[in-house]
């Protein structure tokens, strides 16, 4: 399979381009996306390549852009809609759970709703507390969503692509700090990635390590740290998709392993590693030779000043600690 | 209270028939969904719109097959006036698996694909942009079909209201939005909830124009709403039209009705829909003497028909449970769980890997 | 102390009376609270005794109410604001997360937003998937807020008096099923319950079982049904205030009983039972005899249909097996 | 382009120099902010409000000293107009302790409570219901405050500001809300996200009326919004103001200006705001050949020393990462978590009871 180095920005790009190409009835809808080619560049030039009519610049109105976008995709259109960063997704969660999640169910299964809400999250970048957010736990939370964390620029483009495709609506999470990282991306057009298959980015023996968007690159260096400082196997594991959520992939790791480590961005209460941490130690409690660890987001609203930010997030050095804290060191 | 519109001619006889035996259809339906729940063989809340079957039938009836209806939890006379099946209909109201959502939505949320009428929404002002995404698909795939979007008057304090007022008019979508204005939103009047109780005039700031219809004169409001339809499908024009109407009876089965007198509810049922159109059509002879209790008839069987269909339609299996959340296939299979039967994963819920 | 039997909404009632007599600045807004008396009368006869300064009918407007509840509160009121359902709130959710929770910190802690906003959530009265969810994960997510969950009319009232004193702002999770229930309150007008202290409904030796909201009563009677049909002797915890959160009773009892068990209403995946066995299993690891168990309620939008809203959310009989689950039987 | 305003009366001579001296204030600091963002000692998004000192200074100079300003994440000015020390201002930018906000908020979150700046919020549309609560608590308690709100043309688009304009008008809470017409919403031209571009007529559906003032004219900005304030304050009526401005720079330091031209951004710095109003200044007698060379200086020093403040302000303390998120107390003395370091609990986590 041949590959180019691509950023995830315009592997994203990539896939929107080319699911735009396949079905006629895929549109994108969001704020500065057209003109403004994206505030983080991700539909750069899709406007002048598609016009006006399926690259929409929409007025600032969250609830609606989200709402329009459920209607369409009941009514035939497959509609991506982006959001400029996850913190505004607040103002469209009624129409993404109350209404996205819910009318295929309340209505019978009389119709479908084929709708991508796009939108990237996580710190980093200074942006302070109604910007640099990382809510994929909110968003796990309700049964009808699809909800896909990519960390690659290859899973970013075939996760996309397959969301696109899929007849569910599908909140799609990027990570501000990726859109700019390489990787090598498939050049086939019909390479895509499934929902709910993990992708286990390194083998080891010694402890599972769990991942989430942009926390899997850092556990992912964490386990290079552990291999060549303190001799620790870490088998590093990224689910891609919070739902469906390939916990068989994670179990069998943990079942070899006996150990467990989950990696976030976001606020620990609640969130993803809450998650996964009840369901390991429920499926795996046996082979369990320590309490599952979690590495989070510190438990604020995120600051804005550099220092505190970076120590309100993790880093590599959290994760390489916490691991060894597993073995007691 | 408004004042009555000036009369409009009628429409041929059999139309004007349909339109008589349809608001009575609603009426005797309502009436009989509301004994039902007494009996308690319809659950959760139950909101009946006895005294708004002009402004139901009249709007109906100004779309055409392929225009999409989409309108709120008071939405049993609407999905009825688009042609469902009313075994379905009090099916669904018994939460039965032969009613038209299988049960899962109940008297809020009502939805019948094939007779495009899209859904009752429980969410206040929900359904407005969703409507206007409606609007979206007709213009992206190039079809003529309109989009008509009823919600109530207490609806249009929502924000969705003004973030679709302006994106319908920025986009130009071939969209009609039917405030049903019925004095209340609850228990909170009108004049208690709005600043401008004008509320035809509520989109102007927008870019939207506003009509008004008398609610109460099916005629009226037919009149209205096909020309607002007109413009919105051939000017690609939005419109906000204002029917002004009254609920006969309370916001839902709980309602003390004390935010309102008797008086007031006596002087509204003196323009009950119902009988003042039938008055005029035997006036203008087109029915006679004993029709309209045949027709009335016609409706009572209907509806006892509905009630037998939903006693007999089974209740939905505990296995359907999971049905329908997902539309499965190769992609997604499942999905992993652990519910209220306990600590291990249970069916639907597995990824069949 | 001298009690009187009263239902949780009369206990609520008179827990907003007492604290706008108290404190004249304390006042209500919400939809339908006043000329309608509430839609589940909690406010009933409020707007009579007070005027309609004080109890403010509003109109449907959720994210407005509450945002404005936030400025009346950080310019000297203390706003209590309902909202009819929890799945309202969604609407209400960027000012509740970016905005309540936020101001204090990312203002540097120069105001503080005393404000409170009650709502019921729940299913059991077949109102469907627009009104019927239990979503209190959604706000323990979310440092900044304080989340109150009571489970019985003393509660009720001493824990809304103590959230209308605090001077964070607080989300109050009531549940329509209790607003009926009866139970022994203090007469006492300086009765509070302080938020963080658990209540022990039933003490046990062989398995803690934490109930949420409602589902702490459901708890207490499966208990009894444990105890007299299998000789299990349950202790039953209700941890009343999720944020903050009284760990350290739910520890003391585990790491008595060795066991555990997690009943909620709401959805699994990233609910509050996935947030304590995350935590109780990273803090009481050896005393745990068997993983952690949770009862909650089906990942599913609430149906309508009476025999599946049942089954899609937990009874005693479910929680009686689920412990049995936990020793084997 | 709209019409300058007809010229308006000049305050007394000390009002105006001091009017002109913070808009060269803010102007002068925005420049150097854009330059410490160059340097990265500023860090997130920058938004400079250079050509809007007008409708900033123009607006803060109509509210008394007891009046609550409220505005969005371009509001160095804001803040500044009201009083705030240039040194905190700075620091905040620089994410130090010394910082208005101790450093948390950054160029999109200021405050300043005791200068009554109410904040600037990230959220666009957030702060409308906010501001509608200050007039609320205003008229609970009733003071004389009044409120004024400013936001983007971009922001009335959202939800709550029809949710805010039909609240505030039926309440009838004393509160002005300017909405800073400054031609576009990020890239997105008024046209091409308003269906209805008249911006002070967005109110008057909702009982809200408008008013239009030259947002490239401070003495008419002052004008209109002292009018406007009196109406606010005396009548409890709500009124929405409009500044047709102009931003000179890109809507934050990233932004390759694609969706406008040279010329329209020369065009309008044809109406620079600073520098019309110093010209008028001098044809009237007011400053002096050399005074506002002298002004400028003032600005600039006052600059530099907020520079160095800001550089020796220390960052905030890794320990003080937890504070002010709750306010403790007996009640709430901590609360438990896990986070970023480990499994272990955290200070200001514990319940220390
Ligand atoms: C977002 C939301 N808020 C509140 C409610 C509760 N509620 C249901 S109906 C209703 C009144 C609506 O009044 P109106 O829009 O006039 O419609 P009507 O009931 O008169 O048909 C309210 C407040 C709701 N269902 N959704
Ligand atoms: C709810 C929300 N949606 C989107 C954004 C991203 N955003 C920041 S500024 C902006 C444009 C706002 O334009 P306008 O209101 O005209 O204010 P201006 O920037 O021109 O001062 C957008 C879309 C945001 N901050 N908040
Ligand atoms: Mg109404
Ligand atoms: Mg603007």
């Amino acid at each position: 399979m041949s590959t180019t180095t691509k950023r995830t920005r315009e592997a994203l790009n990539d896939a929107l381009r080319e699911e735009m190409q396949r079905d006629e009835n895929v549109l994108l809808m969001g704020e500065d996306i057209g003109v403004f080619n994206g505030a983080f560049k991700v539909t750069n030039g899709l406007l002048k390549e598609f016009g006006e009519k399926r690259v929409r610049d929409t007025p600032i109105s969250e609830n609606t852009i989200v709402g329009m976008g459920v209607g369409a995709a009941m009514t035939g259109l497959r509609p991506v809609v982006e959001l400029m960063t996850i913190n505004f997704s607040l103002l469209a969660m009624d129409q993404i759970v109350n209404h996205a999640a819910s009318i295929r169910y309340m209505f019978g299964g009389q119709v479908k709703v084929p709708l991508v809400v796009r939108m990237p999250q996580g710190a980093g970048h200074q942006l302070g507390p109604t910007h640099s957010h990382s809510w994929e736990a909110l968003y796990l939370h309700a049964p009808g969503l699809l909800v896909a964390v990519p960390s690659t620029p290859a899973d970013a483009k075939g996760l996309l692509k397959s969301a696109i495709r899929d007849d569910n609506p599908v909140i799609f999470i990027e990570h501000e700090y990726l859109y700019g990282q390489r990787g090598e991306v498939p050049d086939d057009p019909d390479y895509t990635v499934d929902f709910g298959k993990a992708a286990i980015r390194r083998e080891g023996t010694d402890v599972t390590v769990v991942g989430i968007s942009r926390m899997a690159v850092t556990a992912a260096r964490a386990a290079e740290t552990l291999a060549s400082e303190h001799g620790i196997s870490a088998e590093v594991i990224d689910p891609r998709t919070l739902r469906p959520l390939d916990l068989d992939t994670i179990l069998a790791s943990v079942r070899k392993t006996n150990r467990c480590l989950i990696v976030e961005e976001g606020w620990p209460h609640g969130g993803v590693g809450a998650n996964l941490a009840a369901l390991i130690q429920e499926q795996a409690f046996d082979w369990l030779d320590a309490p599952i660890g979690r590495v989070t987001g510190a438990d604020v609203p995120m600051p804005y000043s550099k220092p505190l930010e970076q120590i309100a997030f993790p880093h590599e050095p959290q994760v390489v600690e916490a691991v060894r804290a597993l073995f007691g060191e | 209270m408004a004042e009555p519109a000036q009369p409009r001619p009628l429409p041929d006889p059999v139309t004007a028939r349909e339109w008589l035996q349809t608001m009575l259809l609603i009426r005797r339906f309502e009436e009989r969904a509301g004994e039902m729940y007494a009996k308690a063989k319809v659950g959760g809340f139950l909101h009946l719109a006895i005294g708004e079957e002009a402004a139901i039938v009249g709007c109906a009836r100004a779309l055409r097959d392929d225009d999409y209806l989409i309108s709120t939890y008071r939405s049993h006379g609407h999905t009825l006036a688009r042609g469902s099946d009313p075994n379905a209909v009090m099916a669904e109201l018994f939460g039965r698996e032969g009613g038209l959502c299988r049960g899962r939505g109940g008297s809020m949320h009502m939805f019948d694909l094939e007779h495009r009428f899209m859904g009752g929404y429980g969410i206040v002002g929900g359904n407005l942009p969703i409507a206007a995404g409606f609007g979206l698909a007709s213009d992206y795939l190039g079809t003529e079909d309109a989009t008509l979007c009823t919600f109530g008057d207490g609806a249009i304090n929502q924000g969705t209201f003004g973030e679709t007022m302006n994106l319908a008019a920025l986009w130009k979508l071939p969209v009609v939005f039917l405030v049903t204005n019925n004095q209340f939103g609850m228990g909170t009047a009108l004049e208690r909830h709005s600043a401008n109780t004008d509320l035809q005039e509520r989109g102007q700031s927008f870019g939207v124009p506003g009509m008004r219809c008398d609610g109460m004169d099916v005629l009226d409001t037919h009149a209205v709403c096909t020309e607002a339809l007109k413009i919105a499908r051939e000017e690609r024009q939005p419109v906000l039209v204002e029917a002004v109407t009254y609920r006969f009876r309370g916001h839902s089965m709980a309602d003390p009705e004390e935010y309102r007198t008797k008086e007031q509810v006596a002087e509204w049922r003196k323009r009950d829909p119902i009988a003042t159109f039938a008055d005029r059509l035997q006036a203008e002879g087109v029915i006679k003497e004993g029709d309209e209790e045949q027709m009335d008839a016609d409706a009572i069987s209907v509806v006892d028909a509905s009630v037998a269909f939903a006693d007999a339609s089974p209740f939905p299996s505990p296995q359907s449970l999971y049905d329908d959340i997902y539309v499965l296939g190769d992609q997604l299979q499942g999905w992993y769980s652990v519910d209220e039967r306990g600590a291990g994963v249970s069916r639907g819920e597995h990824l069949g890997k």
